[in-house]
This record gives C-alpha cells, structure tokens and sequence, in this order.
C-alpha cells in the first residue's frame, strides 16, 4: 500500500511509481463500487458518499506529501482516506460497522479518523475539514514541523462560514496548510452556480492567497499544481489553495436519481475518467503495456474481495464494551 | 384503528406546508435543496412547483439561512427553514437564539418573528455521532423559543400548521425514524403549541416522553401491560412551553413516573422534568427516574447504535424491574 | 426630526436640506458626549459604543432612503438609529434604562429596535444586523415593496460568518439590500489589517457584487455613492457593497485606553472631522453662514439638553410589569 | 481569613494560564483581542509579551477560532481559546460540539482533544440580552464536553490548570461579575474536574449552585442562619461531569434542597439535578426546588436585570418563606 512519500516525488514519477498512483486510483474505484453494492446488500449502514470519479484528486495531491503532513477529508473521504494509506480492511471494516473497524466501528462512513496513517479526520459537516487542517497548520506553524496540513472539501463548502473564516486567518497568520476544493460541479442535487456568487477561485484571489485551478481528473496535472501548492505552504509563504475540477460519477449519496444533471455531462465526464486518463498515459508516458494496467486491475479486485471476506467475518463490536468515560 | 385514512409522516409535513402556503402568501420555505429535489428526507417535493419562489434553494450557509429567516420574519414573511439535520443547528444556533428568540421580548414587543425552523433530528439510522443527534438540550433553555417534536403523523401536520401561525420562533423536531410511519389524519386543524396529551391511560405508572420516544413507550406500554403493568403514557408534544400541569396530574393518578430520553440525562429534559415535577408534586412521588443513552457521542454500529437509545424492550424491562424493586421497598417498609 | 426622504432628494440638495443634514451630524455628536457623560456618571449602564467621527457615514446613507426602505445597525447604533430619525428622547430614555425607552427599558445601547422608524434593529452580536437587513431584501423581494433594506457593520465584520454567507446568499438572489462597511480601521484595538486578509472591498467584488469605496467623512461623497448604491439594489439587480472610510475619535466601547492607534493617527483624522468638514461645505457651497451653523449647534445642545433632563425625571420600569409569556 | 493572601479572580487565571504556559510548550492562548490588548476583561495583559506568538489575537471569526483550537487539539498543540461573552458560544458550538466533544470517542480513543475554551457568562452588568447569558444549558447535554465554572478565585486557578491538564474539551465559564473578587490563594496546585464542594456545613437545607451562585448562597445562607436555619451549600463546580453523589450525601443530611440557577428553569440544569437527586434517593427528600429566572430574556434596565436573576436576597427569602410553609404541613401531617 503506497504511504505519502519521503517528498523526494518529482510531479512527474517513475514508471513504478506512476503504476501505483494508477492502482491507487483503481483501488478507490473498485472499493466504490464495492461500498456501493454492499450496501444495498444492508452490509454497509446509514449512508454513504462515493468518490468515484474524484480519483485523481486525492490520488494527486496525497502523492505529493511527505510522512509528516497531515490531512483532513470530508464525508466523501473514501477516496481521500484509501489516497493516504489508510488500509482499505480497516476502511472497510469500519463501513460494516465491524470491531475491526479503523476506529472500532464507531466513526462509520463520515467521520472516519486514522491519526496513525496521517488522516486527522473525515468530517460529516461540510467545512469541518477546513477547519482542522487550519487548525492543524497552526500546530505545525508553532511546532515548527516544517509540515504542512490539507484540508480536502467540495464546491458547496464556498458558500460556508468555516471556508470564509479560516481562509482569511490561515492567510493573515501565514499557516502552512493547502486548501484543496473539489469542485464536482454540484452542491448535493444543486448546480454550484445556482448557490454560488462569482467563482470560488476568485474568493481566496481576493484574499491575496496562492491560488490555482487545475484539471481535477488528470493526475499528472493534479500532482504538478499540489507540488507547487505544498511547496508554497512549507515554504512558510502560508497557505495555498488548489481547486481541482472533477466530477462525480455517481450518486451524491446513496439514494439520488441524478435528475439535476445536464443532459449528456455524465457522458462527457465519463470520457475524462481519470482511470481512463491514467491508463492512456501511463502507456503514453511511461510506455507500461495495457497487459501489465489489467494485471493491476486483477490485482485490485482480487485484493477487495479477500477484504470483503474478511470484513463480512469481522466481529460487530460488543456495547457492553463500548461507552466508557472520557479519560 | 383499521378503518380510519391514514397519512405518512413525511406527507403530514408537506400537507401542513403546502396549505398553509396557500392559506398565506406570507409563508415562505427556504432550506438546501428543499425546492427543485424536493428535500433530503423527501418531505417537500411538489412543494416548489406549486407555489414558486416562495420555495428557495439555498446554498450552505447554515448562518444565513437562518439569519435571513429572522429578518425575513420581523419584515413581513413567515418563513419556514429547513436545517437538513439537526445536528446542523449550531451552525445557525446564532441567530436563532440571540436574535430570533429575543427580539420580541427586548423589542418590548414592537416585533414578533413569526418563523418555524425545521429539522431532522435522531438516532438509530447509523448516520453517526454527528448525524443523529436530538438538538433538544441545546434549544430548551432558550426562552422565547418554542420547540416541538410530534409524535405522530397527524400531530405532525396539526402541529407543524400551528407552528406556522405562531406569531413567534418555533424550532420543530422530526424524528427521522418516523418520516414514513403512517398514522390517522389529525382531527383537528391545528394543536395548540405547549400542551402535552395522556395518548394511554394507566394507574401503575407514568411514562413521559416526546417524539419518537412516545410510539416506544406505547409499545413498552402493551408489553408491561401483558405483565399486569398498567402505564399511563404522556406525550409532551412540546418541550418548552412546557406543560407540567398534564404531567403533574398523571404523576398524582399514578405516583411513579418515568421519563425517556433519546439523549444523555445529564444536561437533559428528562432529568428536567423530573425535577420540576419534584418541585411541584414532591407528595404524589413514589418513584422517579429516567431511561436515556450513556452519557456519549451516538456510535455508528448497528450494534451499539441499538443498545445506545432507549429501546421499547429496555423500557418495559426497566420499569418491569424497577417497580418490582419499589414494591419490596414499600413491603419492607 | 428629519427622517428619511420620500426618495427625490439627490445627492446634492437645497440649502434647507443640506442645513438638516449637518444638524443630523452635530446631534449624534452632542448626543454621544452627552451619553458618555452620562455614562461616567452612572446614568447610562452597561457599556457604549459611539459613533463620534462616523457620522456622514450613518447620515449621508439614511438621508438617501426612502419611507418604505429598512435599516439594520450595530451594537454602535446610535448614531444609525438618530440619522434614521429614531427619536432622540426615547433613544436616550433608553440608553438610561427607563420605562420610557423605545424598547421600554429591555434592550439597552446594543439592541435598540425602532420598527416604527425603519430601524429592524441594531445588532449587539458582530455580523447580525447583515443577517438581518438580508433577511428584510428578502421580504422586500417576495414581497415586491420596491423597497430595500440597509446593512451598517464595520471592517472587522467581514471576517466572521455572516458577512460571507449573507453577501453570497444576498446576490445569487438578487436581494435588493446594501451593505454598508464602515471602515474606521480598527475591530476594536487591533487594526484591521492584522486580521484580514487582502482588501475588504476585494471580496464583494469577488461575488461580482456591485461595489463602491468612498470617504466615509464626507456626507456629500456618501450620499452620492449611497445614491448609487441604493437605485442599484433597487432597481432590482441584486445588492450593493458601499465602504465608507472612517474613524472613530472615541474608544472601542466604555474603557479603551486607545494605545493601538498610530502617533498622530487620530489628529490627522480630526482635521477631517464630519462636522468640520459639513461646516466648511455648507459655507462654500450653499453659502450658509457660520453663524447659522452656531445656532444650529445652539439648538442641538439644547435639545439634547432638554432630553437628558427629561430621561432623568423618567420612571424606571417596573419588574412587576415586565416578563410575560410570549404570546 | 483576613491574614491569608488573596487574589483577584482575574489574576489568578492569568497566572493559571502563564503557569501552564510556562509549565508546557505546546499551550497557546487564541482569541479576540486576548494578546497585545489582554482581554476585553483584563485577563491576560502580559501573556502575550511573555509568551510571544503563543498568544495569539484573532479575527472576528468564532467559528475558525474553535476549528483551529480542535485542529491544534488533535495535532500536538494545547490551545486555550477565549469567546469573549458566552453569549457568541453558539457561533463556535459547531466545532465545539460536532468536532472537539466527539473525537476522543468516534475516533475509538485514537486521539484526544486537550482543549480549553474560557468565556465570560452571566447577567448583573446591565450589558442586556446578548451579553448577559448563562450558556450552561446549551452546554451541558453534550457528552465528550467538560463543564466547569469557579466559585472563587482560587478555585479558579486550580480547576484552570486542571482544564488546560486536561486531554479532553473543557469549556471554562468565567462569571463576569468575578472578575474582580478576591478570595485566598488555592491550597492546591489542581482540583480535580467533576468534583463538588461542601463549603459551608448545615442540617437544614442544601443549596446547590455554581459559580456566582454560589456566592450569593453563602450569604443568603448566613442571612438565613440568622433566621435559625442553618443551611448546607454545595459548589457543583462542574456540572458535566456532575458530581451527584456530594449532592445526595448533603441531601442524606438535610432532606431538603434548592438549586439555585442564573438561567430559566425549563431546560436548566439546576431542575435537571433536581431531577437526578429525585431519581436516586427520592427516600431523603422532604422538599426540592428550584430559584431561577423568570422564562424571558435578560432585560437590560437595572430595575428589571436586578429582579431578574436570582439574588441572595431572594434566595433567603424563598427559602426561609418555604421552610415555614414546609414545616407548617409537617406539623399538620
Ligand atoms: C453544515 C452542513 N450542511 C449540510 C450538510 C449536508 N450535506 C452533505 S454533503 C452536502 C453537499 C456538499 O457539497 P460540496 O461541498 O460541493 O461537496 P460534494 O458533496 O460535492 O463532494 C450537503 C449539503 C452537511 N453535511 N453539513
Ligand atoms: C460575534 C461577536 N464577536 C465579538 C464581539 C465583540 N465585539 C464587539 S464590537 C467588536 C469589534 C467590531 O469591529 P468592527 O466590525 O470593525 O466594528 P466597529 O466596532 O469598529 O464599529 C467586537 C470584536 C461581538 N459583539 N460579536
Ligand atoms: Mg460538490
Ligand atoms: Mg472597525
């Protein structure tokens, strides 16, 4: 399972190192659909918001970080916890509500937190990741780290107190923190610009904040803006803000007939799935046969199976030793 | 019971919406995604179609809507705003506490702010610590809010109509284990804000609860009754005003009450009420206690999920033990 | 009492008018001195918040609003609620506590509400009166009154939760409501520019957002931008931003030893005093004489020396009578 | 008394804080205007210039300020934030209550949360309905969340450290009208968070209060002691964790308690103790109540806030004017 780097990662890799930003990419693709079916199966409870789609983005950006940063997801953080190194059986585990769970099985899909795989946390309230990498950042600023803190969130969390407030105070403290906007086109069932005064962009510009925009879908074009955006943020010039245009291939959550959708955007996104991307310029690029991608494939989707075995023989966690006081 | 039309939980609220809508051009819903996709919990499809403008999809912005709900009250609106989950409501707890639920009072009654805040509230969905939580420690110390959670799906539409025509902030509670249960259509247009109601009669003991909590304790109800258990269930409908007149007469018929929370009992309205009826009805008590969660966030496994809210299995065993226990007490004595 | 007008007045009016607006200035003057007076004395409790140096901000705007349109202040409200034409006696009866206030005693220096004056009320809590005024344009759009709804916050405002959700909010509906920043250079001691990221005035244009800065010291400049501002909202194409530039001679609130202020800063704005220079254009302009000013001046002391008499000799309310369920 | 050293309220958390900060690197203080400028309330003069750009003056953004607080919480710093007036709480209550009171347990006890935030609460200042509030309600129905609010200065500076010790969120209430008290130096360098005090002995009738309260219980109890009734007081100091058992041991003795509270009743925390004394020894009690505020606003005209919120004066005269009602009725019995 591929962990952020040492840093020494140039935006464009080795051919080793680029397959397993693809099988990155694959693994949230299948753990996905995996979540998806599982919880019709009633295996996977509450709800659930999928990444598919949104690959590149974390993918991208957490390949660029080093051991010691540290990131903040949201309720859409499959993808952003698989893109770090969470491993995909505590992942997993935790979605079936499992004691084996990355945290017991209490956080569930939304708030799942992996300190020891640098994920701060995934945050069920819209804009609550921004907050804690602020926050992180602050720590990291006083603590002299040298680290960096990301915060991942949507297109909607513009229109949010904790994006307003603690991109003007991560700006006028200078906090090393990168603010990573996944703009998928919709708030929920909303077209963003139906719910959304001028461009995001515009509003951390208007703040005087290193500020880029960058295809979301390309990894390649994903690595070489965060590799920029990181390096800005630690080099204690403060914080940097990347927004990455993607799109959601799937639901927002799990019941949602995509009525809002243009006609024919779900097609034309799916064009530039990152997967596909990926594919054709890894064997563009780096000349990796499309035999070797399949393997990788096979690879990945023998993998989830084994996790989902394994995770359906979990044990549920026992109440009588949940509970317990705050220490 | 069979007889009688029925109407889902979901569709009471809608109703109440839709013709008080019509009733008044005043009235106005305003929340993330409630016009074009209709909601969420899927309470208000059509609602847009039908009366235009009046329905506004909002962005995320928790703060605003609600700030715009207020000032949209004290200048001749009635809004209605939906706070997707009610976990949600600190967001916008600013505006509906300081500036809402206080202007009438401190504009010494120039203004009222007729507005209805609408919420999805409660556990045992495996939404997580922080999606199912019940607001209602946070809200019921707030004078000059009103805040209601229906039991059922014709209190819902009765009460959600009156909630409307209220001339001052009501913060209203959905249950959202309850969005499709089906109940009779309420009998009357609206119910008075603050008046609980005795849904079972009984000598033994009295049941308190709001919301959910209700149905649960009407099912521990039938299962203590079984065991020659006769309990009187209350609904308080309402959690402020608070109608301790209706509990405090129940606890004089019964001597024994028991209140059931969906939430911690420290810092919750259980123990409240409890208290308060301890204050005015000390004599009538021969027992007192709450069922409620532990004292932690809610976790997301349906296995401690389940054990984790007041079940009507656990509220027939507690009371069942419990006045087993007080009758040895009242033998031994 | 000059309250607001019927809407023909234009940015440069009648000698007769431009005479009313100076008087406008000088009480909210030689009303503040006298509550700080007062407050010293034990007559006014709590704390205050004044407005002295800002007045052609709050004036220069109201005098361009018309009967229908609707005003939300600040915790430093007075000078928003005289320039609106909120009677001074009950203003001051107010701020003294007694049964006689225009809220009866409840509200205080921080929470005044004059509905019949246009004034929805001012704000004690930093951010509310945007909240507020949005709300208003909201009734006023639905509603279709054709009037619009006034906003006054300060600098240190733009970085809190409101002003960035309220002002999105406000112009993906087109609300018909002007924000008016007034920018006096401090959030209480700390200068505003320690605290927030790029120009304020950046981020209503960032929203696309109609957006004006003006010397906020001279009536005649606001007035004409406020005119702007206001036929802007008006007219129906969404809200105005309206920074008018200020500062304020007094401190903070009750105890401010004023130590951040930069040598010299205060003098220098002193020689651009409001009234100072309301007295200089009155003379030039409209030929008024200094002497008609002098009795201006006379007769604002004395009205407002009648007021504190009769605030004095007001009751108290009475406890037995206050309380009451809400209805 | 006389002859031991005092300090003023708002001296002894500074030096709690500068100790602390002295004490460990990783605590930084962050609010509003709380470095250079040392607090609207004096509190903090001379920390920044001792402790550099560990104290930290922020925008006027409630919201960032408790996000970073928890985001600093759960990365290595331990911060102490400062809301000004409790009253601003709401707009910060997401973070505090969605983020910081949930993590140490929904993480499964990976990681703690050792945050601070102090906020200056209460009425008696005539600052009116905004800036006057008790935010115990919305506070203490929020499992994962430490409640704490000092008596004495003293005790304020021992139950500080204690909550900057602390590995999970405290919320530290400051009542303004404390600011300027002097008291004895504490006698230890902690207290221990959830645990009550007994600080004046009585066989008649326990009062339970907190903060301020307390005070005014002192003295009504010594008003009352000249009327012949000798009265218990017991300083909840914390009330989540709320130490309950000190409580029914002093009402084991006395058989009679008042809760005095500065907020209302309904949704209140001193009928909710009420509530929990009832449920676990309803045998001791003769009598139980509640002195509290009237279900309004806090109004601003002195006439009105003097009568609004509970005072020693009152406490006596209730309590004297129920004993008699209350002896009569035994006497009858
Ligand atoms: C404060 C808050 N409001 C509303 C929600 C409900 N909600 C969950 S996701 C979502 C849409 C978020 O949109 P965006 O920021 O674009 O992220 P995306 O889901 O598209 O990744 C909403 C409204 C929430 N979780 N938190
Ligand atoms: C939400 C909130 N936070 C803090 C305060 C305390 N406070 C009152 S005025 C003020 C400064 C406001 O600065 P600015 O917006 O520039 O307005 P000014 O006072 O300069 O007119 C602060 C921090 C408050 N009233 N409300
Ligand atoms: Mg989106
Ligand atoms: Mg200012």
């Amino acid at each position: 399972m591929p962990t952020p780097t040492t840093g020494e990662s140039q935006p464009i890799p080795s051919a080793e190192e680029a397959g397993d930003l693809y099988r990155r990419m694959r693994l949230i693709r299948v753990f996905e659909d995996t979540v998806q079916s599982l919880f019709q199966k009633g295996h996977v409870h509450g709800t659930t918001h999928l990444y598919s789609g949104q690959e590149a983005s974390a993918v991208g950006v957490c390949s660029m970080l080093e051991e010691r940063d540290r990131v903040a997801g949201t309720y859409r953080g499959h993808g952003h916890a698989l893109a770090l190194g969470v491993p995909a059986q505590g992942l997993m585990d935790e979605l079936m509500g499992r004691a084996t769970g990355v945290c017991g099985g209490r956080a569930g899909s939304m708030n799942v937190v992996d300190l020891e795989h640098h994920l701060i946390g995934c945050f069920g309230i819209v804009g609550g990741s921004i907050g804690a990498a602020t926050g992180a950042a602050l720590s990291e600023k006083l603590l002299g780290t040298g680290a960096v803190a990301v915060a991942f969130f949507g297109d909607g969390t513009s229109n949010q107190a904790y994006f307003h407030e603690c991109l003007n105070w991560a700006q006028v403290e200078t906090l090393p923190v990168v603010f990573v906007c996944e703009n998928n086109l919709y708030m929920e069932f909303t077209p963003i610009e139906n719910v959304t005064a001028g461009a995001i962009a515009a509003r951390p510009i208007a703040m005087g904040m290193h500020t880029q925009t960058v295809d979301g879908n390309d990894v390649w074009k994903v690595r070489e803006a965060a590799a920029e955006a990181i390096a800005h943020a630690r080099s204690g010039a403060g914080p940097a803000f990347l927004e990455t245009l993607t799109y959601r291939f799937v639901g927002h959550s799990r019941s949602d007939p995509g009525r809002y959708r243009k006609p024919g955007e779900l097609d034309e996104w799916r064009k530039r799935d990152p997967l596909l991307l990926g594919r054709a310029s890894l064997e563009e690029r780096f000349g990796i046969p499309p035999e070797r991608l399949d393997d990788i494939d096979a690879e990945v989707s023998a993998e989830i199976d084994e996790i989902v075995a394994k995770a359906l023989a979990a044990p549920f966690p026992d109440p009588a030793r949940s509970g317990g006081e705050f220490k | 019971m069979s007889e009688q039309p029925t109407i889902e939980f979901r569709v009471a609220l809608r109703e109440a919406m839709d013709e008080e809508m019509a009733r008044d051009e005043r009235v106005v819903l305003i929340g993330e995604d409630v016009a074009v996709a209709g909601g969420v919990f899927a309470v208000t499809p059509g609602l847009h179609e039908k009366h235009g403008e009046r329905v506004i999809d909002t962005p995320i912005s928790e703060l605003a809507i609600a700030a715009g709900a207020f000032g949209a009250a004290v200048t001749g609106l009635r809004p209605i705003y939906e706070i997707m989950f009610a976990d949600f409501l600190p967001l916008a707890m600013d505006s509906l506490i300081n500036q809402a639920a206080k202007y009438w009072y401190v504009s010494n009654e120039q203004g009222s702010v007729p507005l209805v805040v609408r919420s999805a509230m409660g556990a045992g969905g495996n939404f997580g610590a922080m999606h199912s939580q019940s607001p209602i420690p946070w809200l019921q110390g707030v004078p000059g809010l009103k805040v209601v959670a229906p039991a059922t799906a014709g209190d819902a539409k009765a009460l959600l109509k009156a909630a409307i025509r209220d001339d001052n902030p009501v913060a209203f509670l959905e249950h959202k284990r309850l969005y499709s249960v089906k109940d009779p259509l309420p009998s009357t247009e609206t119910l008075p804000l603050g008046e609980a109601a005795v849904v079972r009669a009984g000598g033994d003991v009295t049941l308190v609860s709001i919301s959910k909590g209700v149905r649960d304790c009407l099912r521990a109800a039938d299962e203590l009754s079984e065991r020659g258990v006769e309990a009187e269930v209350v609904d308080l409908r309402s959690l402020r005003p608070l109608d301790t007149a209706t509990v405090l007469a129940s606890v004089a018929r019964t001597n024994r009450v028991v209140a059931i929370e969906e939430g911690p009992t420290v810092g919750g309205w259980a123990a409240n009420l409890l208290g308060i009826v301890a204050a005015e009805g000390l004599h009538d008590l021969d027992d007192a206690w709450t069922i409620a969660c532990p004292e932690t966030p809610i976790p997301y496994s349906p296995t401690l999920e389940e054990e984790h809210v007041p079940s009507e299995g656990r509220i027939a065993a507690e009371v069942s033990a419990r006045l087993g226990v007080a009758a040895e007490i009242a033998t031994g004595a």
